[in-house]
């Protein structure tokens, strides 16, 4: 009784630290991992490639002086996909040095702007469409151009039959550092342009996955009952259908295009998240919170998006991270199959033709694409890995013990 | 009570596991042995029956011919036998050793009729036989089951006079009857053979006069009425007729006939999945048994292990792609054991570029001739032959081989003038007016357009993106767009595309309505580019019932210049083929339908390795 | 050794210290303990969770996982007597001499460990539905520590495994022998390891919270029936619990301890009548008593301190209600003192604390007690 | 347990249903329709006319012509043990056909119609179409072929998609017996091949998994390929557990080791390595007569397998390697490309697992027994920690078939999956329906599996 009423003599809490929430804590404890930097700082490197592709390997030059003046072809050839891309990564910058303005502010800004920047480079970008990869080479051996600065690959990845030279299959040199392919492409042009695909291919497809897996286990673990009965039914037929025949179907049927097998891997990858999302979610209805939301009388969307999706998304993240993975190998077999992209490089597409149509066996079409995506999946699943051990409290507490 | 299920256990589960394998294993090799026993069994007893009847036909007194080679003595000299009859003269001439054949996919039918195998026909080309066929070096028709023919002036009724020596491989007469039994097999809608089926359409009825003549019917006159009736594929009523359509559509190794060679195992109980099938010398064959014993061919699907097999020996023949034949014909090693052929047969057909001069209703960019004209001065067929195709193909003016007789001498090729072709393109009205590098016409519209070609060929992908290059550089924007072959052949036929490529196989004697009489425009048809000229249709609709050959071939020349100055499509080449063979075959001759047969081939004694 | 006269204890836990390896650096969990029991006793071990009681229990038997717990210094000494009741089954062949000296367990291999796990001194555990390996029957798992320390057959060892069960009073014991842990109640359960634990006749029973997750009848059965298998065996009994009353019902001295330490010691008469050390009163404090509606329970503030941070000097004075800001708690960590003979408490303001050095607190009160 | 059984093995029916359904429908919805590349096979090209028919038959033999729900209802049907003959599966007795042929004998359409082989197909499949006696089937016959406008419209009406130029080919025909003629034939045509469900008739019948667009029966291309896709699951799924196990348990033993790390780390390399790169690599580098020629690139078995003894032998011609060995041989690169990725995920649960029994209270217990560590560990962990891996065998499984979908292809084993890509590759949609039921039967039926195991292993789990 003495000691209540004497609140001096309790101990004074220790001067606050700004509260961190559940995630903030997960992802800086795995960042913290040496597994986890190895990955992400080849992700990055492919990231970085991705966004800067055009700027490292074009047939364009960046800057050249002709009669009419110092001009950039390659600026010139960007297209509105290349444009966007590079706008929208120089406002992530600047938005980045802007430290004080709220994280979530600073997203939606980003999103703004994204959206108003796609809308005009759609409009005013007119790209060339009749490309002559060539006419540049050949204005600088005649003489046409005073000087010009080429970019450090100067290829184009789709500059094929360049001056009707034989450059077909030839193996790394110092004029092609990674060889040719069997149509005359610059291999290491291609493997940079290709790094775009293998990011789009695995966030985009794993991002619908998540959406459809999150939304339909969302739904399965708040409402339970029927619209769980119906859900689980859909989740067993799409888990014993043979994912890789439905995929393969799919794209023979369907015909090869990019954006069509990132919807495909995502329409038949969903049902694990869903599985993990419904079991949260089961968890998650019978807590305290979720209990005195509803009691509230809040609307369900509140509810569902505010209050259980933040606290039920955690594990997910660490499947997705490996369904990131997973989505670069599959896209990568069903290209080996011979059922992958046609003229825009993907490293699966590049890895089929090593086997050689001619019957010969190139190993740099082997060894650069392959290892390029063994590395990438290996850095995917190293950031699983550590984000598994930093979300797993069983590990935790056997930690401390 | 004890421990349930401890490591000990999970290595007995493991050992069970090797061992049931293995016992698994050794089932399977057991059964294949015992399959191979119970075959020699029965050859064996099939041999043992043919001795005793021998024996009894010579206790009897009867004069005995045998059937292989001194039983030619009944065939004329020049007749269809001639070719084989003439290496017999050689000094090394000798019968025996085996050829060996690589195949590129699995055959799993050998049924004729509703095989759907390429490679089938190879085999069924060996073991059956034709009314008639024709000479691989002159290319006229030369009698073979039928001895002689008449065609009515009309060309409507073709009567043939069967051979009356002629029998199957099992020693059973071939008559009249097996050949109507053939047409009647064909046309009945229940036999999965609907491609024949609408081949011998053309066909009225075949009637048999007796067992040793037939009467053909044909619903039209013709050019090509007599190819049809004399090239039908004979089958044997008492064999195939024992089947029910349904048991004839399920099986799988139906293969019999007259021919010089038979299938190795019991035609019934032949299976797909062996790795080879082989081909025996027909013992009972009624004409001049070839040299060589038997044809075995190997299922090797990698291009890699079938190029290490053939220069190992393990195969006698191989076709290189081209990548592998401009890396082997400089082989000094290869070419000491193998001879080399590289030959252009009229068969061996054409490719183009089709431009679609009709859509939706509207005529497109294409309708235009000089247009058309210009897109192919664009097109640099010759420096495409020789880099893509590694010279192995020769650029054309026309749908008619120029080793044909159907093909006009006096045309010449449109020449590669980019200059030209632009004058000829603003002469239309095409100009590059904004500047962004694109030439549009004089309502802005530009010229760009899409080309399909079938998505499964690297040859037409290679060829795509070249020509892609090639027009921007008149600033015209091709985009190549790959089709899967069935969604291809579903847009041709609703005539949605702008323009295609692909390429259309030959025969001796073409017939060019089918694709560019403008009958075919309509549904269906296989004008699929809209291209109307009514002198042209004239033209063709005489060639066709000119039954003359001359008079024929002077109205196929006007037809020919037609084209070219029209150019409906845009001619590329026609293609060469490239053969290895060993060196120990002999009398491996280049023919004008390509290389000679299996059966004109022999081995001298010295060089021959199997089967000894 | 000067004690020859004296009874000697069975087991004898000198200065005993443990740590732990963890993320946040070396903790120690038992911090210089010394404990006593005598053949026959029951000694009750108290305290808050997180105070050290399972670890010196499981450091008896070196069943502290290593890493990443150490011990880093102390001894425990095993002195096996033989009793008179239990003859010699389990000792066979061992040199006579050695059986008087007393041995040190913790320099004990892990083969030697073994032999004496189970067989001279068997141990039960706080959580019955979990201490029992789901996978095979009950009976497997008493036959495996019969067969491992007794030299008999299988069908011997199943009928002393039915006898063990029955002497826990669970019946139909034969039957039962072949049922998995998962079809039993949680009190049957608790029965089955301790039927387990005396299958092989141990001298010392360490009864960690045994009681602690189970209904307060079946408790009071639990309780009722180890008290009942001692008499009947003259065994000795280690009881941890944080539950005075059972302390109060069941031992015949009590060892609080706090913050990895004893900090008071004596016989269950002593402690209970005259609780020496604060904390000890504190939790007689917040003892509910049966009738008195006057009294108002006390909590002790706080919470058990960190072991990784632990307080200056005593590691009690931020709880301590005696603490008035002496140098002496903030500066010092007491020892344990006798304070009056046979009670020891560690605390500076417990009188006395002038006189002599901290010792073990041999205490005789098991004659005491059982005079 | 044997109720549970059969209940899961009834609520496989709907799920399997809706597993060939949704492939079923990616394929009906399919731009192209199924079936293009037959065309493809038959040569590069086909003419216009020709190709029409072939599809036009194909059409009519697989009912491509109905909704997509009528066509997959037909296929459920032939699947299914217990359901509806269709007109393929009837047949007419002796008698039967004797009778009919006497009325057309004795009819007199006979002689003005050509040949009578053709006027029995015709008789013959309307009475099968209608499911009537053929006696019957004459008349409708007869009626049908003299007025030519009620058979113009029942032809409509038998296949709506029917081509205006077949039809205009019977009206345009100049005289009356030619019109008939060509209504014969077009008529026959239209009936010839088209199965239709005789709902009259149920019955207990062989599930028919129906044939194949090369024309063998999708049951006897399946009885070829699974055998050798079991086979190589059987080889690869204990040395994967074994792998698992073993480095799992040393690397529990040893946590923090600088094994437990290595092999951390090895596994996740190994899982993230690309199968198709390793077959590649592999394929090159150990079975190319340039580098190592190690093992043989593609099959099974070597060509003179047949001719081989079954066990390896010293004979006059020196070491002669026998059917086993060489079939070993054959294996080696494969089942390695299968392995591989395959222990990593299950290493890992392995090292988890045991490391959580190790710390758990039962394993307390066992050690204040006095049991030996080893047999802590083998007796009793091991077990235990079994059980996380039972469970992942449900998902391993099929995972094993994917990836052999991508190894027979790497290596020309004809098993399964390259079935599969082949059937998918020519758009075969009956033997692609044939591959996805097998495949889906898999899933399913290693989930029963599964749980039947997990139940033996672990008491805890009963299904009373």
């Amino acid at each position: 009784m003495t000691a209540v009423n004497d609140p001096q003599s309790l101990p004074q809490p220790l001067p606050a630290k700004r509260p961190r929430s559940f995630l903030a804590g997960v992802l800086l404890d795995m960042t913290g991992r040496w597994g986890a930097r190895i990955g992400l700082a080849w992700i990055g490197l492919v990231a970085f490639m991705a966004i800067f592709g055009p700027l490292l390997a074009s047939s364009h030059p960046i800057l050249w002086k002709t009669a009419d003046g110092v001009s950039s072809p390659m600026l010139k050839h960007l297209t509105a996909a290349d444009v966007i891309i590079l706008a929208m990564t120089l406002v992530a910058a600047i938005l980045l040095c802007f430290k004080r303005t709220h994280f979530g502010k600073r997203v939606l800004i980003f999103l703004g702007i994204g959206v108003v920047v796609s809308i005009m480079t759609l409009i005013l970008i007119k790209p060339p469409q009749a490309i002559v990869y060539s006419q540049y080479r050949e204005a600088l051996a005649a003489d046409e151009a005073q000087w010009a600065v080429m970019t450090i690959v100067p290829y184009s990845p789709t500059d094929r039959f360049r001056e009707l030279e034989e450059t077909r299959f030839l193996s790394p040199s110092g004029k092609h550092w990674m060889g040719t392919t069997g149509d005359g492409e610059d291999l290491c042009s291609r493997m940079i342009h290709a790094c775009r695909i293998a990011l789009a291919v695995g966030f985009l497809s794993t991002g619908i996955a998540i959406c459809i897996g999150v939304i339909i286990g969302g739904l399965m673990g708040y409402f339970s009952g029927w619209v769980d009965l119906l859900g689980m039914r859909l989740v067993e037929v799409f888990s014993a259908i043979p994912t890789i025949f439905l995929l393969i179907t799919f794209v023979a049927f369907y015909g090869r295009n990019l954006y069509l097998m990132m919807i495909i891997l995502g329409l038949t990858g969903w049902v694990g998240y869903a599985v993990f999302t419904r079991a949260e979610f089961l968890k998650l209805r019978e807590q305290d919170f979720v209990q005195a939301a509803i009691a509230c009388g809040l609307p369900l969307r509140s509810v569902l998006f505010k209050h259980m999706l933040p606290n039920g998304v955690t594990p997910v993240l660490v499947s997705a991270s490996f369904g990131v993975a997973g989505a670069i190998l599959t896209e990568s077999t069903l290209s080996f199959l011979g059922l992958g992209l046609v003229e825009e490089p993907s490293w699966g597409q590049m890895l089929n033709q090593a086997r050689g149509q001619g019957g010969v066996f190139t190993w740099w079409m082997a060894i650069y694409p392959g290892f390029a995506i063994f590395f990438t999946v290996f850095a995917y699943n190293l950031v699983g890995e550590a984000l598994r051990d930093a979300i797993d409290p069983q590990l935790k507490k056997a930690a401390q013990l | 009570m004890d421990n349930r299920f401890g490591l000990k256990d999970w290595i007995v589960c493991l050992l069970l596991v090797a061992i049931l394998i293995t016992l698994w294993f050794k089932m399977i090799q057991d059964d294949r042995q015992w399959d191979k026993l119970s075959k020699i069994q029965t050859t064996l007893d099939a041999q043992g029956d043919e001795l005793t009847q021998l024996a009894n036909k010579l206790a009897s007194g009867v004069h005995v011919t045998t059937t292989t080679q001194t039983g030619k003595t009944n065939l004329d000299a020049d007749g269809p036998f001639a070719r084989i009859l003439a290496p017999m003269n050689e000094p090394d001439y000798a019968t025996g050793d085996w050829v060996i054949y690589p195949f590129g996919s699995t055959v799993s039918k050998l049924t004729p009729l509703i095989s759907s195998d390429v490679y089938q026909r190879v085999l069924e080309d060996h073991v059956m036989e034709s009314l008639a066929n024709r000479d691989p070096m002159t290319l006229e028709w030369q009698p073979m089951l039928a001895k002689r023919w008449t065609i009515s002036d009309d060309g409507l009724t073709i009567v043939f006079k069967l051979r009356d020596n002629v029998t199957f491989s099992d020693g059973k007469p071939f008559t009249s009857e097996d050949v109507v039994f053939s047409f009647d097999w064909i046309m009945n809608p229940k036999v999965a053979a609907p491609r024949d089926r609408a081949y011998y359409d053309k066909v009225e009825s075949v009637t048999a006069n007796g067992p040793y003549e037939v009467t053909f019917k044909l619903k039209e006159t013709y050019f090509k009425g007599f190819d049809v009736c004399a090239g039908i594929t004979i089958l044997a009523k008492h064999f195939y007729g024992q089947f029910t359509e349904a048991q004839f559509n399920e099986s799988t190794g139906l293969l019999f006939g007259t021919g010089p060679y038979k299938l190795a195992d019991n035609p019934l109980d032949w299976k797909p999945g062996e790795g080879k099938i082989e081909l025996v010398r027909n013992d009972k064959y009624w004409g001049v048994a070839p040299a060589i014993d038997r044809i075995v061919y190997r299922e090797i699907l990698d291009d890699n292990a079938r190029l290490v097999a053939f220069r190992n020996g393990e195969l006698d023949r191989y076709g290189p792609t081209p990548e592998q034949y401009v890396a082997l014909k400089e082989d000094e090693q290869l070419l000491k054991e193998k001879q080399l052929f590289e030959f252009e047969t009229i068969t061996g057909g054409y490719r183009y570029i089709a431009w679609n001069q009709m859509q939706e209703g509207k005529p497109t960019i294409f309708a235009d001739k000089r247009v058309r004209q210009a897109m192919t001065m664009l097109t640099n067929r010759a420096q495409m032959s020789k880099n893509l195709m590694v010279g192995l193909a020769t650029p054309c003016s026309g749908p008619f081989h120029r080793l044909g007789k159907q093909a006009n001498p006096d045309v010449e090729l449109w020449p590669y003038a980019p200059d030209k072709a632009k004058a000829l393109l603003k002469e239309a009205g095409f100009e590059d007016r904004d500047g962004d590098g694109v030439i549009e016409s004089a309502d802005g519209k530009k010229f760009t357009f899409k080309l399909i070609y079938p998505a499964s060929s690297e040859n037409y992908k290679q060829m795509a993106f070249y020509l892609k290059d090639a027009y921007a550089r008149a600033g015209i924007a091709m985009e190549p767009d790959p089709l899967e072959w069935s969604i291809m052949i579903q847009r041709i036929g609703q005539r949605q595309f702008d323009a295609m490529t692909l390429g259309w196989s030959g025969t001796i004697e073409g017939d060019p309505n089918q694709i560019f009489h403008s009958d075919q425009v309509a549904d269906g048809g296989d004008n699929y580019i809209h291209y109307i000229n009514k002198d042209l249709d004239k033209l063709i609709d005489e060639a066709r019932i000119t039954m003359d050959e001359d008079k024929r071939m002077a109205l196929w020349h006007k037809v020919h210049a037609i084209l070219h100055e029209d150019q409906p499509y845009t001619f590329l080449w026609t293609t060469k083929a490239v053969l290895f063979m060993d060196k120990r075959v002999k009398n491996v001759l280049r023919v004008k339908t390509g290389i000679n047969d299996v059966e004109e081939w022999y081995v001298p004694r010295k060089l021959q390795r199997w089967g000894l | 050794m000067t004690q020859h006269d004296k009874p000697q204890p069975l087991l004898r836990v000198e200065n005993l210290a443990v740590s732990f390896d963890g993320p946040a650096g070396r903790v120690r969990a038992v911090n210089g303990v010394n404990l006593s029991i005598y053949p026959g006793q029951t000694l009750g071990v108290v305290g808050e969770s997180g105070c050290g009681k399972s670890v010196s229990a499981l450091s008896t038997l070196q069943l502290v996982p290593t890493p990443p717990g150490r011990f880093e210094s102390g001894s425990i000494w095993w002195n096996p007597t033989p009793s008179s009741e239990t003859g010699s089954s389990s000792e066979t062949g061992s040199d006579p001499v050695s059986l008087s000296q007393p041995v040190d367990l913790l320099k004990y291999s892990e083969k030697q460990m073994q032999k004496i796990r189970g067989n001279d001194i068997a141990m039960i555990f706080q959580e019955p539905m979990t201490s029992l390996n789901p996978v095979y029957t009950v009976g497997e798992q008493i036959l495996e520590a019969i067969l491992l320390h007794q030299k008999v057959s299988r069908s011997e060892a199943v009928d002393i495994a039915v006898q063990a069960l029955a002497d826990v009073g669970i019946a139909d014991a034969a039957s039962r022998l072949r049922v998995y842990p998962h079809q039993m109640s949680g009190g049957m359960r608790q029965r089955v390891m301790i039927a387990m634990a005396l299958a092989c006749q141990p001298k010392l029973l360490l009864a960690d919270e045994p009681t602690t997750a189970l209904d307060v009848t079946i408790q009071a059965q639990i309780l009722e029936l180890l008290r009942k298998l001692q008499a009947e065996r003259g065994m000795s009994i280690m009881l941890i619990t944080h539950d005075l009353g059972v302390v109060a019902e069941n031992a015949d001295v009590v060892a609080v301890m706090y913050a990895g330490r004893v900090v008071e010691y004596g016989s269950v008469h002593d402690v209970f009548e005259n609780p020496l050390h604060p904390y000890t009163q504190g939790l007689f404090d917040s003892m509910p008593i049966l009738g008195s509606s006057k009294h108002r329970l006390r909590t002790i503030e706080g919470n058990v301190p960190n072991p990784a941070d632990l307080p200056s000097g005593c590691p009690f004075h931020p709880r301590c209600r005696s603490f008035q800001g002496d140098e002496h708690c903030t500066a010092n960590d007491p020892p344990l003192r006798e304070i009056t003979p046979g009670h020891w408490a560690s605390c500076w303001h417990v009188d006395g604390h002038e006189q002599g050095k901290a010792t073990r607190p041999d205490v005789d009160v098991v004659t005491q007690i059982h005079a | 347990m044997l109720t549970y059984i059969i209940r899961r093995l009834l609520l496989m029916i709907p799920t399997l249903i809706g597993v060939t359904a949704v492939v079923f429908f990616v394929m009906a919805f399919a731009p192209g329709g199924f079936g293009g590349n037959v065309l493809n096979e038959q040569g590069a090209q086909t003419e216009g006319d020709e190709a029409r028919r072939i599809r036009e038959y194909f059409e009519r033999r697989y009912g491509l012509d109905q909704p997509a729900i009528v066509q997959y209802g037909r296929w459920v049907n032939q699947v299914s043990p217990v359901g509806f003959l269709n007109t393929s599966q009837l047949t007419f007795t002796d008698e039967q056909m004797q009778a009919m042929s006497d009325v057309i004998a004795a009819d007199d359409l006979l002689p003005k119609l050509g040949t009578p082989r053709a006027l029995d197909d015709l008789v013959l499949n309307m009475a099968k179409y209608k499911d009537i006696e053929p006696t019957d089937a004459v008349s409708v016959v007869r009626e049908l072929l003299v007025d030519v406008d009620a058979g113009l419209a029942w032809i409509k009406q038998l296949s709506p998609n029917i081509l205006e130029r077949d039809l205009n080919r019977v009206t345009k025909a100049e005289t009356k017996l030619n019109q008939q003629r060509e209504l014969r034939s077009l008529l026959q045509s239209q009936l010839a091949g088209r199965q239709r469900i005789l709902f009259s008739r149920p019955a207990i019948k062989w599930p028919d998994l129906g044939q194949s667009l090369r024309g063998r029966k999708v049951t006897q291309m399946l009885a070829q390929a699974v055998p050798v896709t079991v086979l190589l699951n059987v080889i690869t799924i204990p040395i994967i557990y074994c792998i698992a196990i073993l480095t799992g348990i040393y690397a529990a033993r040893h946590r923090g080791k600088w094994f437990d790390i290595a092999s951390g780390f090895t596994m996740i390399a190994l899982w993230s390595f690309p199968v198709i790169l390793a077959g590649v690599l592999l394929i090159s580098y150990l079975a190319n007569k340039q580098y190592l020629w190690w093992f043989p690139t593609a099959g099974l078995h070597s060509l003179e397998a047949d001719s081989m003894r079954f066990l390896p032998a010293f004979t006059g011609n020196g070491f002669e390697r026998g059917y086993l060995l060489d079939t070993i041989w054959h294996l080696v690169l494969p089942v390695f490309c299968l392995t591989y990725g395959g222990f990593a995920v299950l290493s890992k649960l392995m090292r988890g697992s045991v490391l959580d029994n190790i710390r758990s209270d039962y394993v307390r217990t066992v050690r204040a027994k006095g049991v030996s560590e080893h047999d802590v560990l083998f007796r009793h962990v091991f077990r235990n920690s079994l059980l996380p891996l039972i469970t992942v065998a449900a998902s391993i499984i099929p995972a094993l078939f994917v990836g052999s979908v991508i190894v027979e292809n790497i290596f020309s084993i004809p098993g399964m999956g390259k079935l599969g890509v082949e059937a998918a590759f020519m758009k075969d949609r009956e033997l692609l329906m044939g591959t996805t039921l097998i495949g889906g039967l898999i899933g399913l039926a290693s989930e029963i599996m599964r749980d039947v195991l997990y139940a033996m292993a672990d008491p805890r789990v009963s299904y009373e």
